[in-house]
């Protein structure tokens, strides 16, 4: 009976449209500008003399995809390893009670109040001691406990009705069984959800593999944009062309998993 | 054995030079090869404190200050090479590799700090340039830049790199300077002094550059804002001449820097550091040596666009008379230019006063302390820093 | 198959008492429900049968073995859930063989199990839909063939029908009737639905607060209840109860006298009794006749309607008896048309009257129609 | 009913291996949770502890044994009572709570509004909402750069259009209360996506009932909001508050490529103080760890804060 | 207080039509119950007369007043909503009192309704209690004093029993019956269960796939069904209906031809009618009435038992008519013993059976005990 489109809300809606898009689309059209007009005066929002030229100054750097495919190998695999725990650690937390689990819930969200940035020289210690150091499984491991992640798998699998764990056990069903075909493809839409977000967390994150990588081999797109920041200035068209193509594998993991984000795992995350 | 060499880079041609330098060596030298690592610059110093906590270092470092928390970690070349080879180079620079009696770094590259012009500019209004032995003062060049900026329909006047290092050249050329030019080292600030320049120089921001520009947080960019000419002139330095000389649309020059109570620059530039943990130490001391000789300067100035740090590099040809006049006219601003500006930055306490020395004169642009308390806040970070050292 | 034997269970959580000392011996093949209010600890004791709860004291034997501390898995039992607990993400046939899978049989085995299973519950066509995909019958039949298949000594059944809406409901009842005769297995089976209880059970266990209260055959329950709990607990409406002090005790025949109803004379044995004391009386709503079409020997009533609801087949009279302040409730078959205010004559035959002691709430023993005494 | 009782095996009946399977049991909770503590330990809490440990020393971040003047000093708590008379970072701690106190607040006024103006389940308002939440996706560096180049005193896009109609450019990130309000704003920006899902997951699971029973009563709009939307989306917004809380607590990397943390020092937040201490500064490492162990504390602070809030909320 | 008329009342959603056109007139202080298959659209018209939903066509008038665009808050209406929609973060006085204060009342005369509305309901010792602290039956008398203090014109609810068990169910019932009688207000009461519908309202609205299907008081409906849907659908055990065709055709009396039941003569009007036409037959359950105890005019039936389901009080019998595939569901009072396979013999009187035309599922008019004819 209501009608979502009515012309005040149509108004702000637009409103919305530009505050959000605006930044962006200014980043993704001016990557399409030669360096000359990047910084001329008057701006112009649409380039005069659109050019691919940033772009494939940037990508025909062979270096570039080897960017690339680090950054996509870290992600993908840090977050599969991210999600692996996490869903290991919000069943346990979720439907075991066991000596110290509120103690092992606690540290876990406490560590969530520890930024990375001031505690820099002890985590690498830690990782220098483990051998992780120029290596991209350190980059992979290091970051994949999240509590975030625990904490929302934990608010979805407390969802799971208990009988369908206690009908299992009746069955004589081993406990690796029950975690991997009933909680594991029940929990999938929170699965899904905390696989985009880490995705995107892992994909975009700078200090963890600033601090683990040296050696240009296995830098990091991310690692890369920063470096066209030099001591004595920006590398506009590099910086630019970089950037808008390190977000368009973002935009298009979470385009494509977007389903999954809006039903399932936020009602998980809300339900206190 | 394969080393390892630490590098940073403003752009992607650089390291292109970079490597084919390397691969010059390797050719020669077949059984030593590089694994070069590029770090953003930001990072050095983090990355820097990183390895001396872990105790991995590279074998081969770039580095423009040796933090002082590498120091330790840093060979000796007089010890490796002998004590005569660092009077090869250019003093004022090779000073700032010297720690006590040794020489923990080899000098790479020399930047001048210094003033372009946008000729065409001063042309269309039709404003001369004095030349550059008769030069200008502060209070002569700022209101003819005002001129040129009003008739030749040129957004601003000034712009001025927003760096510490570009800052203090100004109180250099008032006869200012932090650090005793010999050891011990003390500061010797004038307060009253300093803080009289720094007035000035607040006054020429308000006055001939972007509104905002050296208050810290402007996104105006002076580089983009003088090649885009939309300014007069440019206070920066020799590192900027390969750009310009490439990519600048309009005629340019390098100087005259004006001066004020004396002509200054300040000796800036890149070191090779070599590491006494390194496992191919005698291969790396050669490979600096090298990379520092005659011949490999040379062509590493030409590439680079920089100033030689070896005196017997042959002259350098920039393939471009606007970047040759240019590059010789910053070698003269650092000649002409008085001791400290080599010491001051060479003492290793500098490197903690640059940070905060930019808060302060930024926040002092920006209105949130006066001038005398940015001045005691330097000389504070400058006296921390030489209690620290002992 | 099995028998099941719970040697004075005990449950506590925390310090809290659930159980306290549940004896229970349920014979191989028998259908037995577990009735009792809400909280009562019926849930608790099946899943501490099942192997779900550990017990705080006490043994459960199944067949001839102590399964007190054996894992779920390996007490040979089977439990069909109040929300069915089907596995939502797996077809029927996956959920049928899931649990199969857990046992070394062979892909041919499961399948046979499955589709043995399928066939007795007529669920064939469905098996390769998914739960959500299923009415609320359909489910319930999956969750017992989940639990036929494994062949269990013993199936537990938790509120199975209380998901279902009434007329299903019935249906399904008879379908588990039958399914337990042509099984011939043990059942345990918790509701609180009176007819549930009544119609499917061979026998009813009444547990009230922790405690069993009686344990016997559903008409057993009906005519001769232990206590005043099971009385008031079995038969719906409720019993209705009237306060009154006893007047006169002979070994077959004791004399009640309650407000309202005057002198009451009721056939059971006044062995345990003495004059004076003070008794509840219970008449079921059922047990009242219209004067006209009751027999002279039957007490007579005088009945101030309140209102009455009438369902088409047969009608409830709310009221009380002309000199008693206790609410009554009457029901009659057919239609009988009712108004507020009206004075009815009702009939009742005294044998059809119970008599519990004032404090302990114990029945006075009657006999049964052989004759024989029926021991509270 | 005291029927007879079957005889039982009592002692034979426990398999022999009953004592290892119950340990496989009992541990199965410990092992799937162990990974993520084995992580979060070596890489959150046993650095977080040697930083604790280190506020109660005079040093440097490096400590070189080779060289005696990089040892650290043990100065009990000379740290913290040094951090209590340093204007400094008093001054940073005040405007980060400064900060966080206007863009928490701000961001869940603006997430929340978003997620009521675009909860309609139609197609144009699924693009309005991944629109929202794109901001989200982007790293922080490319989010300062960007925004920093819109503010732009003199060359930004924002400015530029304000001149289209005869406004005098703005001093977006020259000013010091400007400069605090664009790093708000872009924060903002970037967050609010996020908090609006909540949000909007948060808003579906009211019941359309109350509305419906409200609209009965002739309750008028605003009020449904405040006195029915709002209290029952309390959970929801204790876990916003707290989560957007500890997050702007930690603002760093936006502010460091949006103003730098100037003009001056005006946008310079904890977590960069606490970094320049340890990193820009000899024998400042100590200092630096003090700092950090007040914001864990305040963080902590917070975290219970919205346990009670939850609970009470229940 | 009001009446509540609907004139052709049209709802769809999108193309996709929900109710086709409902005439129904509601008198002031009527009790109406709507029952109907899940689906078939009670909600929706219960919206519609809330002004939760607009309406695609026809007219709502309450009164003497059209309100078919006003606002839900202007109508004058309450509603109890099926799952109460009390505010759970109010205290059950802010409940009662949240609605007046959009009207502008003194706080003197807030309190003065609560109390009054608290009083009637016998909640006041909860009025300080948060809506989870009180019990299933206790939040539906809040929720009913909710729409209480605000007297409106008409009272609406939405199944608002299905959330309570059936103990609390009946209790419930009854007092809603009551505040019926006291208050005197129009009410529209929706619900899918039989006794609520029968028992309480003074004449039911039987909707099926958003058509009205039959509009009277509950015996009427039971006894006179419009139709065979309406047969179906009131009473239950469902009316059993065996398949048939018209063999003879009388002014007062048809004769149709069943397998199993043989030639059965019934006295209904055979105007409409037309030899050799199939029609459908139906008997209630409760129509068998075993041989022994039936009069030698009724029909007789021999009955296939195959189980049967007794509680104590009644008994209800499955199984099929010999010579017949139907299965029939036989409801007896008493307790009656019958095996599998036993052959029952029972009589069915003419009178008590209903016939439906093959097509259209139009009832045959049939008398009432007054002699006047009941059009379908
Ligand atoms: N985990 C537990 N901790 C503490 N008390 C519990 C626990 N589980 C159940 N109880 C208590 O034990 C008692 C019995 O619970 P149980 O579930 O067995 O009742 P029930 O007879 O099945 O009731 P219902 O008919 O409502 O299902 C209740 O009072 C309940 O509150
Ligand atoms: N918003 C809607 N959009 C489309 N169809 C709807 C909508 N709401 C209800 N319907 C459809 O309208 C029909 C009637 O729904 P309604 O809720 O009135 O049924 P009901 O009689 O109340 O059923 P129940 O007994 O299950 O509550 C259903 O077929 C339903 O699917
Ligand atoms: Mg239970
Ligand atoms: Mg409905």
């Amino acid at each position: 009976m209501k009608n979502p489109y009515s012309p005040t809300r149509l108004v702000l809606l637009a409103l919305v449209l530009v505050v959000f898009m605006l930044p962006p689309i200014w980043l993704f059209l001016s990557a399409l500008k030669p360096q000359a007009e990047i910084f001329q005066w008057p701006p112009t929002l649409f380039p005069e003399h659109p050019t691919l030229v940033n772009f494939i100054n940037t990508m025909s750097k062979a270096r570039f995809f080897t960017f690339f495919k680090n950054s996509a190998i870290v992600s993908v695999l840090s977050a599969l390893l991210s999600v692996t725990i996490s869903v290991m650690a919000g069943y346990a937390l979720a439907k075991f009670r066991f000596k110290g689990d509120t103690i092992f819930f606690l540290l876990i969200m406490s560590s969530l109040m520890v930024p990375l940035q001031i505690i820099l020289i002890p985590v690498f210690l830690v990782l220098k001691d483990l051998g992780m150091l120029d290596t991209l499984a350190g980059v992979i491991i290091a970051p994949a406990a999240t509590p975030t992640g625990v904490f929302l798998m934990r608010q979805y699998i407390l969802n799971i009705p208990d009988s369908l764990l206690e009908a299992a056990r009746l069955e004589k069903t081993p406990e690796w069984r029950i975690l991997w075909r009933i909680i594991v493809p029940l929990s999938l839409p929170a699965i899904g959800t905390l696989l985009a977000f880490n995705l995107v967390w892992r994909w975009n994150d700078y200090l963890w593999p600033f601090l683990i990588i040296t050696n240009q081999d296995q830098w990091t797109l991310q690692l890369a944009i920063a470096n066209s920041i030099g001591r004595f200035g920006i590398d506009w068209p590099k910086l630019l062309s970089m950037s808008v193509l390190s977000v368009l594998p973002v935009l298009v993991v979470f385009t494509a998993l977007q389903r999954l984000m809006m039903g399932g795992i936020m009602a998980g995350a809300t339900k206190e | 054995a394969q080393l390892k060499v630490l590098w940073y880079i403003d752009d992607d041609a650089q390291e292109a030079v970079v490597r084919s330098l390397l691969d010059e060596y390797t050719a020669a030298h077949p059984e030593t090869t590089f694994d070069l690592q590029i770090t953003p610059y930001s990072g050095m110093i983090q990355k820097f404190q990183q390895f001396a906590a872990s105790g991995i270092m590279p074998d081969v470092a770039l580095t423009s200050s040796m933090e002082p928390i590498i120091r330790p970690f840093l060979a000796d070349f007089n010890k490796e090479i002998g004590p005569e080879w660092i009077n090869d180079f250019v003093k004022g620079w090779a000073d700032g590799a010297r720690l006590g009696d040794k020489v923990i770094a080899a000098p790479l590259d020399v930047t001048s700090t210094g003033m372009f012009f946008n000729t065409d500019a001063f042309k269309k209004a039709g404003v001369e340039i004095p030349s550059q032995e008769k030069g200008w003062t502060w209070e002569e060049m700022v209101p003819k830049l005002k001129q040129v900026a009003e008739k030749s329909g040129t957004r601003y006047p000034l712009v001025w790199d927003v760096s510490a290092s570009r800052w203090i050249v100004h109180q250099f050329q008032y006869g200012n300077h932090i650090f005793s030019e010999k050891a011990p080292v003390k500061v010797v600030m004038d307060d009253a002094k300093w803080t009289k320049s720094l007035d000035d120089f607040i006054a020429m921001s308000k006055d001939a550059m972007p509104p905002g520009l050296w208050s810290g947080a402007s996104s105006d960019n002076p580089k983009e804002l003088f090649m885009g000419g939309q300014a007069v002139a440019y206070m920066s330095g020799s590192w900027q001449i390969p750009t310009l000389a490439e990519k600048a649309s309009f005629k340019w020059q390098a100087g005259p820097t004006p001066s004020g109570t004396v002509r200054s620059s300040i000796y800036g530039g890149d070191y090779l550091v070599a590491f006494n943990t390194s496992p191919n130490l005698k291969e790396s001391i050669s490979f600096i040596k090298w990379m520092t000789g005659p011949k490999a300067q040379a062509e590493f100035a030409k590439k680079m666009g920089v100033i030689p740090a070896n005196l017997k590099a042959d002259t350098v040809d920039y393939g471009n008379t606007m970047a040759s006049d240019a590059v010789k006219t910053m070698q003269g601003e650092l000649n002409a230019s008085p001791v400290y500006a080599a010491t001051d930055q060479a003492w290793p306490q500098m490197q903690s006063v640059w940070g905060p020395m930019k808060a302060a004169v930024s926040q002092a642009v920006a209105g949130q302390i006066t001038s005398a308390e940015a001045i005691a806040q330097i000389h504070k970070a400058a006296t921390d820093a030489v209690e620290a050292q002992q | 198959m099995a028998g099941l034997t719970l040697q004075s269970v005990v449950k506590q959580y925390g310090a809290h008492p659930i159980l306290h000392g549940i004896d229970l011996a349920v014979n191989d093949g028998e259908f037995v429900v577990l009735v009792g209010p809400s909280g009562c600890g019926k849930s608790t004791l099946l899943r501490i049968i099942a192997g779900l709860e550990t017990t705080s004291k006490g043994q459960i034997v199944i067949g001839d073995e102590d399964v007190t501390h054996l894992q779920p898995g390996d007490r040979g039992i089977a439990m069909v859930f109040q929300s069915y607990a089907l596995y939502p993400h797996m077809t029927v046939r996956k959920n049928l063989s899931f649990g199969l899978e857990n046992l070394s049989l062979s892909k041919q085995e499961i399948d046979g199990k499955v589709a043995e299973a399928a066939r007795m519950l007529a669920i064939e066509p469905l098996l390769d839909r998914l739960p959500k995909q299923l009415s609320g019958g359909q489910r319930q039949r999956v969750a017992i063939g989940r639990a036929i298949v494994r062949d269990p000594k013993i199936f537990l059944f938790d509120e199975p029908l209380s998901n279902l809406d009434a007329a299903l409901r019935v249906q399904t009842r008879g379908e588990i009737s039958r399914l337990h005769k042509r099984l011939g297995a043990t059942m345990v089976y918790v509701t609180h639905d009176q007819i549930e209880a009544m119609t499917m059970a061979d026998r009813i266990a009444v547990l009230n607060g922790g405690n069993l209260e009686q344990f016997g055959a559903p008409l057993e329950l009906f005519d001769f209840p232990a206590n005043k709990f099971v009385a008031g607990f079995i038969g719906s409406p409720q019993m209705n109860f009237y306060e009154g002090t006893l007047r006169q005790v002979e070994a077959e025949k004791v004399t009640v006298e309650v407000a309202g109803l005057g002198l009451v004379a009721v056939p059971v044995d006044g062995s345990t009794a003495s004059v004076g004391q003070s008794v509840t009386l219970g008449i079921r709503p059922n047990h009242f006749h219209l004067r006209a079409q009751s027999p002279a020997s039957d007490h007579k009533i005088s009945f101030r309607a309140d209102y009455s609801e009438s369902v088409g087949t047969e009608t409830y009279v709310y009221g009380k008896i002309e000199g008693s302040d206790t609410s009554t409730i009457v029901h009659l078959s057919g239609h009988v048309a009712v108004d507020e205010n009206d004075l009815i004559e009702f009939g009742v035959t005294p044998a059809n009257i119970h008599i519990f002691h004032g404090e302990s709430g114990l029945s006075f023993a009657k006999r049964r129609a052989d004759g024989s005494l029926i021991a509270p | 009913m005291s029927a007879h009782l079957t005889p039982t095996k009592t002692a034979a009946t426990r398999p022999s291996f009953f004592q290892w399977r119950t340990l496989r049991r009992l541990s199965w909770p410990y092992f799937l949770i162990l990974p993520t503590m084995a992580l979060i330990v070596a890489f959150s809490l046993y650095p977080l502890v040697q930083g604790f440990y280190m506020s109660l020393f005079k040093r440097g971040v490096v400590v070189l044994p080779q060289v005696p003047q990089t040892l650290p000093q043990y100065v009990g708590f000379d740290n913290f009572i040094h951090l209590l008379d340093n204007a400094d970072f008093r001054v940073t701690l005040l405007k980060t709570v400064g900060f966080v106190v206007v863009a928490v607040p701000l961001n869940i006024i603006l997430s929340l509004s978003l997620a009521i103006l675009l909860q309609p389940q139609t197609r144009l308002f699924a693009f309005a909402r991944t629109v929202v939440f794109f901001p989200s996706m982007i790293s922080l560096l490319i989010i300062g750069i960007t925004w920093r180049w819109l503010f732009g005193l003199n060359n930004g896009l924002v400015n530029y259009l304000l001149s289209l109609v005869s406004i005098a450019p703005v001093p977006w990130l020259e000013q010091d209360t400007m400069a605090q309000i664009a790093v708000v704003v872009a924060w903002v920006w970037w967050q609010a996506g996020v908090n609006m899902m909540i949000f909007l997951s948060g808003l579906t699971a009211i019941s359309p009932d109350y509305y419906e029973a409200a609209s009965i009563d002739r309750t008028s709009k605003w009020r449904q909001f405040t006195h029915i939307t709002l209290p029952l989306l309390r959970p929801t917004l204790a876990v916003v508050l707290v989560l957007s809380s500890i997050e702007a607590f930690k603002v760093y990397e936006l502010v460091v490529s949006l103003t730098g943390g100037g003009p001056g020092k005006a946008t310079v937040y904890l977590i960069q103080t606490i970094y320049d201490t340890a990193f820009q500064m000899p024998m400042k490492a100590g200092v630096a760890a003090a700092q950090s162990v007040v914001l864990f504390c305040v963080l902590m602070v917070l975290a219970i804060i919205q346990l009670r809030v939850a609970r009470s909320a229940k």
